[in-house]
């Protein structure tokens, strides 16, 4: 019974087909990798299953029921527990680092207008719970110290981190990771995997879009490749290595 | 300089090191009128009071959600008129006709935000302005409700009964009729309360959701933000403000008429938000008081005053776009691009 | 930072600065209507012509031994809470003695309020709604005719003397042009005339065409306008490019000479206009007003000469009252004595209108406002 | 019917005036996303630079048709370049300082404009109604119960003329070109040797130049001009420009005239007392369900 499955789904953008027909699915607490050349149409598919586009054709299944939320708007599925990055950082950049995270956590602070007059001890609760969560992401992030600077003052490497962190605070069960490696150097790409593993054993699966081979491989449980807009291969990372028409679509004929 | 706070430690400039100025200003203005007893005075900063409502009203839409909002002096006008058609209709005094008004502003805050929640930018700024401009025509001609362009005269003033302890306990009635001195704490009374509102606003989660939402509106989705809510949320409070303003002012003024709600005065209280500091209630605050009394001393050249206040606002946006006390997010996020 | 506190106590100095006012021993007479905004060309008549008076009091020697006049004039901008704002500003100076104001009935109504508990008196040269004497403030004074006086006195010229049976009324959607056109409406329709429709326009709009292109197959005797002149010049113009041929008949609001040079005096041939008092051409002091008032400020305008009658009687009532003030002025003002002024002789009823009920009729010949007879 | 087609007429005068005016609007936003607010009043300032040209000419009203051609020639074309050289100062001073920053401090600094143009031509030519003398002669050509002056005839042909041309320079001119790049792209036009900020200007000139076209034209139709007028003329070439679909020029003609239309059947048929809403409604609904407007492009943005 997987999480996440996603059956032939397409989208195209007036004569430009930017996926055709792609079909995945994710078991609770697995990596899958999505990996494919510029243009494949990862992040278009990225963007059908949160919500951003809505799906030509195909459909999405999701959670313990595999309930149906195709074409659903964003925000409702993120409350049904999928949360993500994006491929050009996309921070609150005028909140502050900490804000940025207690955001992520906006429909679990259970605290509305009357509260602000007369703060019940409930919402108060709440939101200083939700406060240290804050604060224990960003130490498991390592960017705490950041944590009353300005979202677009830090330095990238953490930006790229305070995604993370505020994805993590939706209480997701499943995270897509939008090229969370980009522009980031070995020392970073490192604790980075020790990150995402470590995100896997508190038993949040993970689908990842990622160039870079030495993040992907030893993180996929299973790797499925794109190229314009189709998949043309899915399996384990090895096989996937030695795949002729994996080959072919990253380095073109020999 | 930034020190770690606990509960919803927002980002707080220099501001900080003039904690002390608030509580100065507070008491100020709080014995205001006591040692100045000009009717002038009180009745300019009445006046001032109620714009500075208005101001924090107009911050939470375009401070917070950063709605471009340039028909607000609609709601003003909703909330007058709701205000004084209960007050003559049904005689319903103005302690009962004020929250009924403040729930019917911003009833039509929510319905305006409905259809605007299609429209971003400049086109949202176009719309409200165009329904600011139908609302006013339609105070100017429906005449058996609205009174035309005669407006609504013979409005009550508010009366309170505070108790007497000469042997026995008695109920005095005491009227505000027309002298500003009353009117001056009930203003002082709601600025203070909507000004913490809106100080418990911005830690708050509704708050940080609005931000959100000006900042990105994508990511804000993504992060389960409910995006249409939220803003409707924003209109809906943001002008449910302006019907406190406008109760007090149909039941001060006596008489409300149509031209008092029209273009002019939602560009009026724009200014204030944006000279002040969007999203900075103390500088809205300011904006409100500076914007209401700078009219005044320069009612002597008065030909020249839309002049000089024309002139005002283009040097403030070119050299201090965040306003007079901007909050040190807008700050990065106005100049630096 | 501390630039911002140096700027707020800045503005508390200017604040209280501004309060307090030069102590020499001087008389003030307060003037307020719209200077600035799209009724200023209007309201400044009103600043004009008490200029004048004040000047020429001045010129004459002192009007109390030892005082000169001194204007002080607040732009109202045709809103009541401005309105408010001046007539206290007015009444907390205890120099100002007498106001002459308002422009707008809807200002003059809720600043009469303040003036009253002051005790300072009021002379508004052109709100003419009746509701406004209605209200028993002893310290409103008024030398125009309220619409319940003029309205009529127009439909009984218009039935009897141009025998129009069917007319059109267009009004401007303000206080005074709706209460006008409601008067004239009614009368004429008591007098068996037949109103064939009655609609608005927008003040400061332009084309008139759609509207007047409805009336024309209507064929009115006589459209009745309710405004003032800058829209009603557009009318004429416009229904006579329309060629509709029937007279156009308005209210003191449209008496101006501006009208005939804005209309073309071929266009505007034939177009009526109530004006209270008698004729003012034909007295003598008339001449001189509007030789002085055309060398100091240019053509005469709508409100020049009531400002100008408003501010020499409450000059007139401090000469009599023999010191600057305030009760005695408006006792004199009130206790029924005339005043001389080029709109005639001006007598105040116990209510504050003007006892002057005549109205005169004025008709466009060839270019010039021709008195045609008293109503 | 007569009293449709005397309807049309009215509407089509007014409209082609709306249309002369929402160029501006649309091509000064096409170049830099800004809502000129000060649009309104250089049409304004456009018809009283015409007035005080006649005036300083000593014009005498009623004279024959060629020397009437010959003024109002005279007239417009003082008017375009003084107005022109307004619009380009506007630009200069209240908006290239803040060419980068977000369109609502351009959108405060454009209203400061308005403010202060609106008041110094107050201080000027003082508040009253200025009279327009009548250059062009007062002539009706009726047919049946519907009649048409020659004003409105040049209105509807100075118009169409400036339209045409202004289209041909647009779509088929070098230059033309180079205000159509800079629009899509300042970054790419900067890099094809585009001299930006020159277009820029010139884009300016050009709006404001037809805005004054459109009224000097306003002041002799109605043979009053004041300082007032800009306020409300430009709200409605706004909701024109906007109807067109804002950035659009063609879009902007038919848009002007659609409104003039509207406010012409709509005064005549329903009331006159509701005049000014229709266009308020128009641009209300436009914006709701067609923000992009008849002719505009989607604006997609990007995740």
């Amino acid at each position: 019974m997987s999480l996440l499955r996603v059956d032939n789904i397409s989208k195209s953008f007036g004569g430009l087909k930017a996926i055709q027909n792609v079909s995945i699915s994710i078991r609770p607490g697995e990596i899958v990798g999505l990996i494919g050349p510029n243009g494949a149409g990862k992040t278009t598919f990225f963007n059908c299953i949160t919500g951003i586009y809505k799906p030509d054709a195909g459909t999405v299944m999701f959670g313990d029921y595999e309930q149906e939320i195709t074409g659903l708007v964003s925000y409702m599925i993120s409350w049904r527990g999928m949360a993500r990055t994006f491929q050009n950082i996309r921070l609150f950049a005028n909140m502050s680092v900490l804000e940025n995270v207690i955001v992520g956590a906006h429909k679990h602070i259970r605290s509305s207008l009357v509260d602000l007059l007369f703060p019940s001890k409930r919402s108060y609760a709440d939101e200083m719970k939700f406060v240290r969560r804050a604060h224990e992401l960003l130490e498991f992030f390592g960017i705490d110290r950041y944590a009353n600077d300005l979202a677009s003052s830090i330095p990238y490497g953490s930006q790229r981190r305070l995604e993370l962190a505020r994805a993590l605070a939706c209480e997701p069960k499943l995270l897509l990771l939008d090229e969370p490696a980009a522009g980031m150097n070995p020392q970073e790409k490192q604790d980075l995997l020790e990150h995402i593993s470590e995100i896997r054993r508190q038993g949040i699966s993970i689908l990842i879009v990622e160039h870079d081979m030495k993040v992907i491989m030893p993180l996929s449980d299973k790797v499925v490749v794109l190229d314009h807009g189709e998949k043309i291969a899915e399996g384990r990372p090895e096989e996937i290595q030695k795949n002729p028409l994996v080959i072919e679509a990253y380095l073109g004929k020999q | 300089m930034i020190k770690k706070q606990g509960l919803g430690s927002g980002v707080q400039g220099p501001g900080r090191k003039y904690l002390f100025f608030w509580p100065l200003a507070f008491g100020l203005f709080l014995i205001l009128p006591l040692i100045d007893h000009s009717a002038y005075h009180q009745d300019v900063l009445v006046t001032a009071g109620i714009y500075i409502l208005l101001a924090l009203g107009l911050n939470m839409i375009v401070g917070y959600a950063g709605l471009l909002n340039l028909g607000y002096a609609a709601f003003f006008g909703i909330g007058a008129y709701t205000c004084a058609g209960l007050n003559l209709a049904w005689h319903i005094p103005f302690w009962l006709a004020l929250p009924v008004a403040v729930v019917v502003t911003g009833f039509f805050g929510f319905l305006v935000g409905l259809p605007v929640l299609r429209v971003k930018g400049d086109y949202l700024a176009i719309v409200t302005l165009g329904f600011g401009e139908i609302v006013r025509i339609v105070f100017n001609n429906l005449d058996p409700i609205t009174g035309g362009p005669n407006g609504l005269l013979g409005i009550e003033h508010p009366v309170i009964f505070y108790p007497v302890f000469n042997p026995s306990l008695i109920w005095k009635r005491f009227d505000f009729g027309v002298s500003s001195f009353p009117y001056y704490y009930l203003v002082f009374f709601c600025v203070i309360l909507v000004a913490y509102f809106s100080l418990r606003l911005d830690r708050s989660r509704i708050g940080r959701a609005w931000i959100a939402v000006r900042e990105d509106e994508v990511a804000a989705g993504c992060m389960g933000i409910p995006v249409p809510q939220v803003k409707l949320l924003a209109f809906g409070v943001g002008s449910s403000i302006a019907g406190i303003a406008g109760s007090i002012f149909a039941a001060k003024q006596g008489t409300i008429t149509p031209d008092s709600f029209d273009f002019i005065l939602s560009v009026m209280i724009l200014a204030m938000v944006v000279l002040g500091g969007m999203g900075s209630v103390p500088g809205v605050i300011l904006g409100g008081l500076v914007l209401s009394i700078l009219p005044e001393l320069l009612r002597e050249f008065s030909i020249y005053r839309m002049l000089i206040f024309g002139l005002v606002m283009i040097l403030m946006m070119i050299f201090r776009p965040q306003g007079f006390l901007g909050n040190v997010r807008r700050k990065y996020e106005l100049t630096t691009r | 930072m501390n630039k911002t506190v140096s700027a707020l106590s800045l503005f508390a100095i200017l604040l209280f600065a501004a309060g307090c006012s030069k102590h020499d021993p001087v008389i003030r007479i307060g003037v307020s209507a719209p200077f600035t905004g799209d009724q200023a060309s209007v309201g400044l008549t009103i600043l004009r012509g008490t200029q004048l008076a004040v000047d020429q009091a001045n010129a004459q020697g002192d009007v109390l031994p030892g005082y000169k006049i001194e204007l002080v004039q607040i732009d109202d901008s045709h809103s009541p809470t401005q309105a408010v704002a001046a007539a206290k500003k007015f009444v907390s100076d205890p120099e100002v003695i007498g106001v002459v104001g308002h422009l707008n009935s809807s200002c003059t109504k809720p600043a009469a309020q303040i003036y009253h508990n002051a005790r300072v008196a009021q002379i508004t040269p052109a709100s003419t709604n009746p509701e406004i004497s209605k209200q028993g403030f002893d310290t409103f004074f008024r030398v125009c005719a309220t619409d319940d006086l003029q309205g009529p006195k127009a439909a009984q010229f218009a039935f009897n003397e141009l025998g129009a049976r069917k007319v059109f009324i267009i009004d401007d959607k303000t206080t005074y042009g709706k209460g006008l056109s409601d008067e004239f409406a009614k009368a004429f329709i008591a007098q068996g005339g037949q109103v064939l429709g009655h609609q608005g326009i927008t003040q400061g709009d332009k084309d008139f065409t759609p509207l007047l292109t409805k009336i024309r197959p209507m064929s009115p005797d006589l459209i009745f306008f309710g405004g003032l002149y800058p829209e009603c010049s557009l009318i004429i113009k416009q229904a006579r490019d329309l060629n509709i041929k029937a007279p156009v008949m308005g209210g003191d609001g449209i008496y101006d000479v501006t009208l005939i040079r804005l209309a073309t005096p071929s266009a505007s041939e034939g177009t009526y206009a109530t004006m209270i008092g008698a004729d003012v051409k034909a007295l003598p002091q008339a001449q001189e007003f509007v030789k002085a008032y055309e060398t100091k400020f240019g053509d005469v305008g709508s409100y020049s000469a009531y400002s100008y009658d408003a501010a020499n009687i409450l000059i007139q009532a401090i000469k009599l009252a023999g010191a600057p003030d305030r009760e005695k002025v408006i006792q004199i003002l009130k206790d029924g004595r005339t005043f001389p002024g080029i709109l005639g002789q001006t007598e105040f009823d116990d209510r504050g209108d003007t006892k002057n009920k005549i109205v005169s009729v004025f008709r466009v010949r060839n270019g010039q406002w021709e008195h045609v007879r008293t109503v | 019917m007569e009293l449709f087609v005397q309807q049309l007429i009215n509407g089509l005068t007014i409209g082609t005036i709306y249309a002369l005016i929402a160029l501006g609007y649309t091509m000064v936003y096409g170049i830099i996303q800004l809502i000129n607010f000060a649009h309104g009043e250089v049409f304004m300032v456009g018809a009283y630079i015409g007035l005080t040209a006649i005036t300083f000419f000593g014009f005498v009203s009623g004279s024959t048709l060629p020397m009437a051609m010959l003024y109002l020639a005279v007239m417009l074309l003082i008017s375009m370049a003084g107005s022109g050289l307004l619009g380009i100062v506007i630009d200069q001073i209240a908006y290239r300082p803040i060419r980068n920053s977000p369109r609502l401090v351009a959108l405060i600094s454009a209203i400061g404009v308005s403010f202060v143009l609106q008041n110094a031509v107050m201080l000027i030519y003082g508040p009253q109604d200025q009279g327009v003398p009548q250059i062009v002669p007062d002539i009706h050509f009726i047919f049946g119960d519907v009649t048409i002056t020659l004003m409105q005839i040049m209105i509807l042909a100075v118009s169409l003329v400036l339209m045409v041309f202004l289209n041909f320079l647009v779509q088929h001119t070098q230059l033309g070109r180079a205000m159509r790049a800079t629009s899509q792209d300042h970054k790419m036009a900067r890099l094809v040797g585009i001299n930006v900020n020159w277009i820029i200007s010139l884009t300016f000139f050009i709006g404001s130049a037809m805005a004054a076209v459109g009224g000097v034209l306003f002041g002799l139709y109605y043979h009053t001009v004041n300082f007032h007028d800009g306020y409300l003329a430009g709200l409605k070439a706004f909701t024109a420009a906007v109807l067109g679909g804002i950035g659009n020029i063609p879009g902007a003609m038919v848009g002007g005239v659609l409104i003039g239309l509207a406010e012409g059947l709509g005064a005549g048929y329903i009331s006159s007392e509701w005049k000014n809403v229709f266009a308020f409604v128009i641009l209300v609904l436009i914006l709701l369900f067609k923000p992009t407007g008849l002719f505009g492009e989607r604006v997609a943005d990007r995740a």
